[in-house]
Protein backbone atom coordinates (compact mmCIF):
# COMPACT_ATOMS: atom_id res chain seq x y z
CA UNK A 1 0.00 0.00 0.00
CA UNK A 2 1.27 3.53 -0.66
CA UNK A 3 0.97 6.14 1.69
CA UNK A 4 1.59 9.81 0.75
CA UNK A 5 3.96 11.48 2.93
CA UNK A 6 4.08 15.09 2.96
CA UNK A 7 6.78 16.85 5.75
CA UNK A 8 7.32 20.44 5.75
CA UNK A 9 8.95 22.76 8.61
CA UNK A 10 8.28 26.40 7.93
CA UNK A 11 7.86 29.50 10.18
CA UNK A 12 4.00 29.83 8.44
CA UNK A 13 0.87 28.93 9.95
CA UNK A 14 -1.10 26.16 8.22
CA UNK A 15 -4.41 25.46 7.31
CA UNK A 16 -6.12 22.12 8.85
CA UNK A 17 -8.71 22.15 6.52
CA UNK A 18 -6.64 22.27 3.32
CA UNK A 19 -4.28 20.01 4.48
CA UNK A 20 -7.33 17.37 5.33
CA UNK A 21 -8.92 17.59 1.65
CA UNK A 22 -5.44 17.39 0.09
CA UNK A 23 -4.59 14.16 1.97
CA UNK A 24 -7.68 12.85 0.87
CA UNK A 25 -8.11 14.56 -2.90
CA UNK A 26 -8.37 11.82 -5.47
CA UNK A 27 -8.73 8.81 -3.28
CA UNK A 28 -12.06 7.32 -2.35
CA UNK A 29 -10.42 4.78 -0.27
CA UNK A 30 -10.16 7.29 2.98
CA UNK A 31 -12.73 6.11 5.24
CA UNK A 32 -11.32 8.45 8.60
CA UNK A 33 -8.36 11.24 8.64
CA UNK A 34 -7.18 12.23 12.40
CA UNK A 35 -5.16 15.28 13.35
CA UNK A 36 -3.29 16.61 16.33
CA UNK A 37 -2.73 20.20 16.25
CA UNK A 38 -0.29 21.86 19.12
CA UNK A 39 -0.18 25.06 19.98
CA UNK A 40 1.54 27.66 22.12
CA UNK A 41 0.03 27.25 25.82
CA UNK A 42 -0.25 30.93 27.25
CA UNK A 43 -0.42 31.26 31.31
CA UNK A 44 -3.10 32.86 32.96
CA UNK A 45 -3.87 36.22 33.52
CA UNK A 46 -2.49 35.64 37.42
CA UNK A 47 0.54 34.80 36.51
CA UNK A 48 3.19 36.95 37.53
CA UNK A 49 6.20 36.80 34.51
CA UNK A 50 3.74 35.29 31.84
CA UNK A 51 5.23 33.39 28.67
CA UNK A 52 5.23 36.41 25.81
CA UNK A 53 6.71 33.96 23.58
CA UNK A 54 8.11 30.29 22.31
CA UNK A 55 11.23 30.79 19.96
CA UNK A 56 11.61 27.46 18.29
CA UNK A 57 14.89 26.04 17.24
CA UNK A 58 15.55 22.96 14.70
CA UNK A 59 18.51 21.15 12.97
CA UNK A 60 17.88 21.69 9.35
CA UNK A 61 18.28 18.48 7.08
CA UNK A 62 17.97 16.24 10.42
CA UNK A 63 14.56 17.27 11.47
CA UNK A 64 13.20 16.64 7.99
CA UNK A 65 15.14 13.05 7.89
CA UNK A 66 13.97 12.20 11.34
CA UNK A 67 10.02 13.37 10.46
CA UNK A 68 9.75 11.40 7.23
CA UNK A 69 11.18 8.23 9.31
CA UNK A 70 8.58 8.43 11.54
CA UNK A 71 5.95 8.54 8.80
CA UNK A 72 7.60 5.97 6.84
CA UNK A 73 7.48 3.84 10.62
CA UNK A 74 4.23 4.74 11.14
CA UNK A 75 2.76 3.75 7.17
CA UNK A 76 4.63 0.54 8.52
CA UNK A 77 2.78 -0.55 11.27
CA UNK A 78 -0.82 1.03 10.34
CA UNK A 79 -2.74 0.72 6.67
CA UNK A 80 -2.40 4.27 6.05
CA UNK A 81 -2.88 6.06 2.82
CA UNK A 82 -1.31 9.39 4.03
CA UNK A 83 0.78 11.57 6.32
CA UNK A 84 0.77 15.15 7.10
CA UNK A 85 3.06 16.49 9.35
CA UNK A 86 3.79 20.45 9.68
CA UNK A 87 6.09 21.77 12.38
CA UNK A 88 6.48 25.58 12.90
CA UNK A 89 10.08 27.22 13.46
CA UNK A 90 10.73 31.01 14.73
CA UNK A 91 9.48 33.00 17.46
CA UNK A 92 5.04 32.36 18.02
CA UNK A 93 3.03 33.37 20.46
CA UNK A 94 0.55 32.04 23.12
CA UNK A 95 -2.59 30.54 20.93
CA UNK A 96 -0.48 29.93 17.71
CA UNK A 97 -0.62 26.88 16.39
CA UNK A 98 3.18 24.88 16.87
CA UNK A 99 2.74 21.46 14.85
CA UNK A 100 -0.04 19.27 12.35
CA UNK A 101 0.25 15.57 12.63
CA UNK A 102 -2.65 14.42 9.94
CA UNK A 103 -3.12 10.79 9.14
CA UNK A 104 -5.70 9.21 6.86
CA UNK A 105 -6.60 5.56 6.46
CA UNK A 106 -9.31 3.24 5.72
CA UNK A 107 -10.38 2.85 9.09
CA UNK A 108 -10.65 5.00 11.78
CA UNK A 109 -8.65 2.90 14.35
CA UNK A 110 -5.34 3.32 12.09
CA UNK A 111 -5.59 7.01 11.39
CA UNK A 112 -6.29 7.23 15.47
CA UNK A 113 -3.63 5.26 16.50
CA UNK A 114 -0.94 6.74 14.10
CA UNK A 115 -1.84 10.19 14.50
CA UNK A 116 -1.24 9.73 18.31
CA UNK A 117 2.05 7.67 17.57
CA UNK A 118 3.35 10.13 15.75
CA UNK A 119 3.00 13.16 17.95
CA UNK A 120 4.23 11.11 20.91
CA UNK A 121 7.77 9.91 18.45
CA UNK A 122 7.73 13.28 17.58
CA UNK A 123 8.28 15.11 20.82
CA UNK A 124 11.16 12.58 21.93
CA UNK A 125 13.17 11.99 18.53
CA UNK A 126 12.56 15.14 16.07
CA UNK A 127 15.17 18.26 16.85
CA UNK A 128 13.32 20.67 17.83
CA UNK A 129 14.30 22.60 20.81
CA UNK A 130 11.99 25.05 22.56
CA UNK A 131 13.11 28.24 24.40
CA UNK A 132 10.42 30.72 26.06
CA UNK A 133 10.90 34.28 26.15
CA UNK A 134 9.08 35.83 29.42
CA UNK A 135 9.84 39.69 30.47
CA UNK A 136 12.18 38.48 33.24
CA UNK A 137 14.42 36.90 30.59
CA UNK A 138 14.21 33.64 28.14
CA UNK A 139 14.93 30.24 29.25
CA UNK A 140 15.22 26.81 27.53
CA UNK A 141 12.76 24.40 27.99
CA UNK A 142 13.80 20.84 29.56
CA UNK A 143 12.76 18.14 28.33
CA UNK A 144 9.98 16.22 30.17
CA UNK A 145 10.58 12.40 31.62
CA UNK A 146 6.98 12.43 30.77
CA UNK A 147 7.13 12.61 27.14
CA UNK A 148 9.72 9.75 27.50
CA UNK A 149 7.57 7.29 29.36
CA UNK A 150 4.81 7.62 26.96
CA UNK A 151 7.17 7.45 23.62
CA UNK A 152 8.14 3.87 25.23
CA UNK A 153 5.11 2.62 24.92
CA UNK A 154 5.26 2.39 21.07
CA UNK A 155 8.88 0.41 21.05
CA UNK A 156 12.23 1.69 20.22
CA UNK A 157 11.70 2.12 16.30
CA UNK A 158 8.30 3.11 16.51
CA UNK B 1 44.19 14.02 11.04
CA UNK B 2 40.77 13.18 10.17
CA UNK B 3 38.54 16.33 10.32
CA UNK B 4 34.49 16.06 11.90
CA UNK B 5 32.26 19.05 11.57
CA UNK B 6 30.85 19.70 14.85
CA UNK B 7 27.20 21.09 15.22
CA UNK B 8 25.69 22.90 18.47
CA UNK B 9 22.09 23.50 19.22
CA UNK B 10 19.98 25.43 21.47
CA UNK B 11 21.25 26.05 25.01
CA UNK B 12 24.79 24.17 24.46
CA UNK B 13 24.52 26.71 20.80
CA UNK B 14 24.42 29.83 23.35
CA UNK B 15 26.48 28.19 25.90
CA UNK B 16 29.52 27.67 23.49
CA UNK B 17 29.47 30.64 21.92
CA UNK B 18 28.88 29.09 18.52
CA UNK B 19 26.89 26.76 16.14
CA UNK B 20 29.83 24.87 14.15
CA UNK B 21 33.72 24.40 13.97
CA UNK B 22 35.73 22.03 12.55
CA UNK B 23 37.52 19.31 14.89
CA UNK B 24 40.59 17.94 13.83
CA UNK B 25 40.89 13.70 15.53
CA UNK B 26 43.58 11.50 15.01
CA UNK B 27 43.08 9.15 12.01
CA UNK B 28 42.42 6.22 14.10
CA UNK B 29 39.01 4.52 14.88
CA UNK B 30 37.46 7.41 17.05
CA UNK B 31 34.06 7.41 18.84
CA UNK B 32 31.72 9.93 20.03
CA UNK B 33 32.70 9.22 23.64
CA UNK B 34 36.25 10.29 22.14
CA UNK B 35 34.96 13.25 20.52
CA UNK B 36 33.09 14.73 23.95
CA UNK B 37 36.27 13.37 25.97
CA UNK B 38 38.62 16.16 23.65
CA UNK B 39 35.84 18.59 24.40
CA UNK B 40 35.74 18.08 28.02
CA UNK B 41 39.45 18.78 28.23
CA UNK B 42 38.35 22.41 27.12
CA UNK B 43 37.55 22.85 30.64
CA UNK B 44 34.94 26.07 31.53
CA UNK B 45 31.24 25.52 30.06
CA UNK B 46 32.84 22.63 27.72
CA UNK B 47 33.39 20.43 31.36
CA UNK B 48 30.39 22.03 32.79
CA UNK B 49 27.84 20.92 30.04
CA UNK B 50 29.37 17.66 28.99
CA UNK B 51 31.09 16.47 31.53
CA UNK B 52 28.68 16.89 34.41
CA UNK B 53 25.47 15.34 35.07
CA UNK B 54 23.93 17.46 32.60
CA UNK B 55 22.09 15.00 30.07
CA UNK B 56 22.63 16.03 25.97
CA UNK B 57 22.54 14.01 22.73
CA UNK B 58 24.72 12.93 19.95
CA UNK B 59 23.96 12.63 16.16
CA UNK B 60 26.90 11.51 14.01
CA UNK B 61 25.40 11.96 10.29
CA UNK B 62 22.03 13.24 11.59
CA UNK B 63 21.39 10.41 12.96
CA UNK B 64 21.01 9.59 16.77
CA UNK B 65 24.16 8.10 18.13
CA UNK B 66 25.70 6.61 21.34
CA UNK B 67 28.83 6.47 23.07
CA UNK B 68 30.10 4.34 21.17
CA UNK B 69 29.01 4.98 17.84
CA UNK B 70 32.26 5.43 15.21
CA UNK B 71 32.88 8.72 13.38
CA UNK B 72 34.59 8.77 10.52
CA UNK B 73 36.35 11.78 8.39
CA UNK B 74 34.21 14.57 7.25
CA UNK B 75 31.46 13.47 9.87
CA UNK B 76 28.52 15.89 10.81
CA UNK B 77 28.35 15.51 14.81
CA UNK B 78 26.09 17.41 16.27
CA UNK B 79 25.57 17.80 20.18
CA UNK B 80 22.17 19.09 21.84
CA UNK B 81 19.87 18.76 24.48
CA UNK B 82 16.86 16.63 24.91
CA UNK B 83 14.55 17.80 22.13
CA UNK B 84 11.70 19.99 23.70
CA UNK B 85 9.41 19.74 20.14
CA UNK B 86 6.04 19.25 19.57
CA UNK C 1 -13.48 23.71 34.43
CA UNK C 2 -15.89 24.79 32.09
CA UNK C 3 -16.05 23.19 28.82
CA UNK C 4 -17.41 24.64 25.30
CA UNK C 5 -19.58 22.28 23.82
CA UNK C 6 -21.10 22.57 20.46
CA UNK C 7 -23.38 19.62 18.84
CA UNK C 8 -24.68 20.33 15.24
CA UNK C 9 -26.29 17.76 12.75
CA UNK C 10 -26.93 19.12 9.56
CA UNK C 11 -26.66 18.49 5.72
CA UNK C 12 -23.91 20.93 5.10
CA UNK C 13 -20.25 20.18 5.35
CA UNK C 14 -18.13 21.84 7.84
CA UNK C 15 -14.82 23.39 7.57
CA UNK C 16 -12.16 21.92 10.02
CA UNK C 17 -10.09 24.86 10.40
CA UNK C 18 -12.99 27.38 11.51
CA UNK C 19 -14.02 24.83 13.83
CA UNK C 20 -10.35 24.19 15.35
CA UNK C 21 -10.05 27.77 15.45
CA UNK C 22 -13.58 28.78 17.03
CA UNK C 23 -12.55 25.84 19.72
CA UNK C 24 -10.06 27.93 20.37
CA UNK C 25 -10.62 31.21 19.90
CA UNK C 26 -9.84 33.78 23.28
CA UNK C 27 -8.74 30.42 25.04
CA UNK C 28 -4.66 30.44 25.61
CA UNK C 29 -4.82 27.79 27.77
CA UNK C 30 -5.56 25.55 24.49
CA UNK C 31 -2.34 23.41 24.49
CA UNK C 32 -3.39 20.73 21.79
CA UNK C 33 -6.64 20.14 19.86
CA UNK C 34 -7.73 16.67 17.92
CA UNK C 35 -10.04 15.63 15.56
CA UNK C 36 -11.41 12.99 13.33
CA UNK C 37 -13.08 13.13 10.62
CA UNK C 38 -15.02 10.56 8.99
CA UNK C 39 -15.48 10.38 5.50
CA UNK C 40 -17.64 8.08 3.03
CA UNK C 41 -15.74 5.89 1.78
CA UNK C 42 -15.96 4.58 -2.23
CA UNK C 43 -15.50 0.97 -3.43
CA UNK C 44 -12.42 0.87 -5.60
CA UNK C 45 -13.66 0.39 -10.02
CA UNK C 46 -12.86 -2.71 -9.70
CA UNK C 47 -16.25 -3.71 -8.02
CA UNK C 48 -19.52 -4.30 -10.17
CA UNK C 49 -21.68 -2.90 -8.42
CA UNK C 50 -19.86 0.22 -6.71
CA UNK C 51 -21.26 2.53 -4.20
CA UNK C 52 -23.01 5.53 -5.30
CA UNK C 53 -24.12 7.28 -2.57
CA UNK C 54 -25.06 6.84 1.51
CA UNK C 55 -28.02 8.80 2.68
CA UNK C 56 -27.86 9.20 6.48
CA UNK C 57 -31.20 9.06 8.55
CA UNK C 58 -31.53 10.67 12.30
CA UNK C 59 -33.20 10.82 14.89
CA UNK C 60 -34.23 14.27 15.59
CA UNK C 61 -34.24 15.72 19.21
CA UNK C 62 -32.73 12.50 20.50
CA UNK C 63 -29.38 12.45 18.21
CA UNK C 64 -28.49 16.20 19.35
CA UNK C 65 -29.40 14.94 23.11
CA UNK C 66 -27.14 11.95 23.14
CA UNK C 67 -24.57 13.65 21.22
CA UNK C 68 -24.63 16.00 24.22
CA UNK C 69 -24.61 13.45 26.58
CA UNK C 70 -21.22 12.44 25.15
CA UNK C 71 -19.19 15.33 25.22
CA UNK C 72 -20.43 15.96 28.48
CA UNK C 73 -19.41 12.41 29.87
CA UNK C 74 -16.04 13.31 27.65
CA UNK C 75 -15.37 16.53 29.44
CA UNK C 76 -16.09 14.63 32.67
CA UNK C 77 -13.84 12.32 32.53
CA UNK C 78 -10.55 13.82 31.07
CA UNK C 79 -9.77 17.56 31.55
CA UNK C 80 -11.30 19.26 28.49
CA UNK C 81 -11.73 23.01 27.23
CA UNK C 82 -13.56 22.33 24.37
CA UNK C 83 -15.65 19.45 22.58
CA UNK C 84 -17.15 20.25 18.85
CA UNK C 85 -19.06 17.69 17.01
CA UNK C 86 -20.88 17.64 13.58
CA UNK C 87 -22.81 14.77 12.13
CA UNK C 88 -24.25 15.61 8.22
CA UNK C 89 -27.46 13.78 7.44
CA UNK C 90 -28.98 13.46 3.74
CA UNK C 91 -27.45 12.26 0.73
CA UNK C 92 -23.80 11.83 0.78
CA UNK C 93 -20.94 10.82 -2.18
CA UNK C 94 -17.88 8.69 -1.63
CA UNK C 95 -14.98 11.05 -0.51
CA UNK C 96 -17.86 13.44 1.33
CA UNK C 97 -17.06 14.20 5.27
CA UNK C 98 -19.58 12.32 7.52
CA UNK C 99 -18.65 13.64 11.02
CA UNK C 100 -16.52 15.58 12.96
CA UNK C 101 -14.93 15.30 16.58
CA UNK C 102 -12.65 17.84 17.64
CA UNK C 103 -11.36 18.46 21.32
CA UNK C 104 -9.31 20.56 22.87
CA UNK C 105 -7.59 20.48 25.90
CA UNK C 106 -4.27 21.79 27.97
CA UNK C 107 -2.84 18.41 27.55
CA UNK C 108 -2.09 16.18 24.54
CA UNK C 109 -3.48 13.06 25.91
CA UNK C 110 -6.67 14.10 27.52
CA UNK C 111 -7.29 15.49 23.62
CA UNK C 112 -6.37 12.79 22.04
CA UNK C 113 -7.73 10.15 24.31
CA UNK C 114 -11.19 12.08 24.64
CA UNK C 115 -11.40 12.18 20.42
CA UNK C 116 -11.16 8.51 20.59
CA UNK C 117 -13.36 7.91 22.90
CA UNK C 118 -16.09 9.81 21.02
CA UNK C 119 -16.17 8.73 17.81
CA UNK C 120 -16.13 4.79 19.59
CA UNK C 121 -18.84 5.84 21.35
CA UNK C 122 -21.10 7.66 18.73
CA UNK C 123 -21.16 5.26 16.64
CA UNK C 124 -22.91 2.90 18.88
CA UNK C 125 -24.62 5.24 21.07
CA UNK C 126 -26.16 7.76 18.86
CA UNK C 127 -28.66 7.18 16.53
CA UNK C 128 -27.72 7.56 12.86
CA UNK C 129 -28.32 4.63 10.09
CA UNK C 130 -26.84 4.65 6.77
CA UNK C 131 -28.52 3.69 3.82
CA UNK C 132 -26.40 2.53 0.43
CA UNK C 133 -27.26 3.47 -2.80
CA UNK C 134 -25.72 1.38 -5.51
CA UNK C 135 -27.05 0.97 -9.12
CA UNK C 136 -28.60 -2.63 -8.51
CA UNK C 137 -30.50 -1.03 -5.15
CA UNK C 138 -30.47 0.24 -1.78
CA UNK C 139 -29.78 -1.48 1.50
CA UNK C 140 -29.62 -0.46 4.94
CA UNK C 141 -25.99 -0.94 6.45
CA UNK C 142 -25.67 -3.24 9.20
CA UNK C 143 -24.10 -2.62 12.72
CA UNK C 144 -21.00 -4.33 12.88
CA UNK C 145 -20.05 -6.17 16.20
CA UNK C 146 -16.06 -4.52 16.00
CA UNK C 147 -17.82 -1.28 16.55
CA UNK C 148 -19.89 -2.54 19.65
CA UNK C 149 -16.70 -4.61 21.14
CA UNK C 150 -14.44 -1.34 20.34
CA UNK C 151 -17.11 0.56 22.49
CA UNK C 152 -17.09 -1.83 25.24
CA UNK C 153 -13.26 -0.71 25.86
CA UNK C 154 -14.78 3.10 27.46
CA UNK C 155 -17.35 1.37 29.85
CA UNK C 156 -21.03 1.36 29.74
CA UNK C 157 -21.64 4.70 30.48
CA UNK C 158 -18.43 6.08 29.06
CA UNK D 1 -56.33 3.89 28.02
CA UNK D 2 -53.36 5.80 27.83
CA UNK D 3 -51.84 6.27 24.55
CA UNK D 4 -48.26 6.56 23.39
CA UNK D 5 -46.31 7.79 20.17
CA UNK D 6 -44.88 5.23 18.20
CA UNK D 7 -41.72 6.37 16.25
CA UNK D 8 -39.58 4.13 13.72
CA UNK D 9 -36.76 4.76 11.79
CA UNK D 10 -34.47 3.41 8.83
CA UNK D 11 -35.72 0.27 7.76
CA UNK D 12 -38.29 -0.81 10.56
CA UNK D 13 -39.94 2.65 8.80
CA UNK D 14 -38.86 0.95 5.37
CA UNK D 15 -40.62 -2.27 6.39
CA UNK D 16 -43.61 -0.48 8.42
CA UNK D 17 -44.23 1.71 5.66
CA UNK D 18 -44.80 4.08 8.20
CA UNK D 19 -42.57 6.62 10.51
CA UNK D 20 -44.91 7.71 13.60
CA UNK D 21 -48.28 6.32 14.68
CA UNK D 22 -50.42 6.79 17.89
CA UNK D 23 -51.49 3.20 20.00
CA UNK D 24 -53.23 2.53 22.84
CA UNK D 25 -52.39 0.87 26.26
CA UNK D 26 -54.32 -0.42 28.97
CA UNK D 27 -54.19 2.29 31.98
CA UNK D 28 -51.81 -0.35 33.96
CA UNK D 29 -48.20 -0.55 34.72
CA UNK D 30 -47.00 -1.42 31.10
CA UNK D 31 -43.37 -1.76 29.91
CA UNK D 32 -41.34 -1.66 26.39
CA UNK D 33 -42.01 -5.44 26.15
CA UNK D 34 -45.50 -5.53 26.28
CA UNK D 35 -45.59 -3.01 23.51
CA UNK D 36 -43.39 -5.29 21.56
CA UNK D 37 -46.32 -7.57 22.21
CA UNK D 38 -48.68 -5.78 21.29
CA UNK D 39 -46.90 -5.12 17.80
CA UNK D 40 -46.05 -8.75 16.77
CA UNK D 41 -49.37 -9.70 17.23
CA UNK D 42 -50.25 -7.85 14.34
CA UNK D 43 -48.41 -10.74 12.64
CA UNK D 44 -46.62 -9.62 9.10
CA UNK D 45 -43.92 -7.90 8.86
CA UNK D 46 -44.41 -6.53 12.61
CA UNK D 47 -44.22 -10.32 13.64
CA UNK D 48 -41.06 -10.61 11.51
CA UNK D 49 -38.86 -7.71 12.42
CA UNK D 50 -39.48 -7.85 16.52
CA UNK D 51 -40.80 -11.46 16.86
CA UNK D 52 -37.86 -13.18 15.14
CA UNK D 53 -33.79 -13.24 15.49
CA UNK D 54 -33.48 -9.35 13.85
CA UNK D 55 -32.01 -7.31 16.51
CA UNK D 56 -33.78 -3.71 17.32
CA UNK D 57 -33.79 -0.91 19.98
CA UNK D 58 -35.98 1.16 21.63
CA UNK D 59 -35.87 4.23 23.05
CA UNK D 60 -38.09 5.69 25.70
CA UNK D 61 -39.18 9.49 25.44
CA UNK D 62 -35.18 10.03 23.59
CA UNK D 63 -33.19 7.91 25.68
CA UNK D 64 -32.37 3.93 25.32
CA UNK D 65 -34.78 2.06 26.60
CA UNK D 66 -34.56 -2.02 27.69
CA UNK D 67 -37.44 -4.62 27.85
CA UNK D 68 -38.00 -3.96 31.58
CA UNK D 69 -38.87 -0.06 31.02
CA UNK D 70 -41.95 1.41 32.04
CA UNK D 71 -43.85 3.15 29.11
CA UNK D 72 -46.14 6.17 30.71
CA UNK D 73 -49.34 7.99 29.13
CA UNK D 74 -47.82 10.37 26.34
CA UNK D 75 -44.29 8.56 26.45
CA UNK D 76 -42.78 9.05 22.81
CA UNK D 77 -41.66 5.43 22.19
CA UNK D 78 -38.90 4.57 19.26
CA UNK D 79 -38.47 1.44 17.97
CA UNK D 80 -35.01 1.14 15.26
CA UNK D 81 -32.05 -1.05 13.92
CA UNK D 82 -28.97 -1.15 15.84
CA UNK D 83 -27.31 2.53 15.04
CA UNK D 84 -24.77 2.99 12.00
CA UNK D 85 -23.38 6.42 12.35
CA UNK D 86 -20.36 8.13 12.23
Amino acid sequence: MTCRIKIAVQHDDFDLAAEEAELCIGDHGVGATASFVGRVRGDGDNVTDPLLALELEHYPGMTENTLTALAEQAADRWPLSGVTVIHRVGRLIPGERIVLVLTASAHRQAALTACEFLIDALKTDAPFWKCEERAHGKHWVEAKTSDANVRARWGEHG
Amino acid sequence: MSTLHLRYFARLREQFGLDAEPLGIPAVPYTVADVIELLIARGGVWAEELGGPRVFRVAVDQEMASPETLVHDGAEVAIFPPVTGG
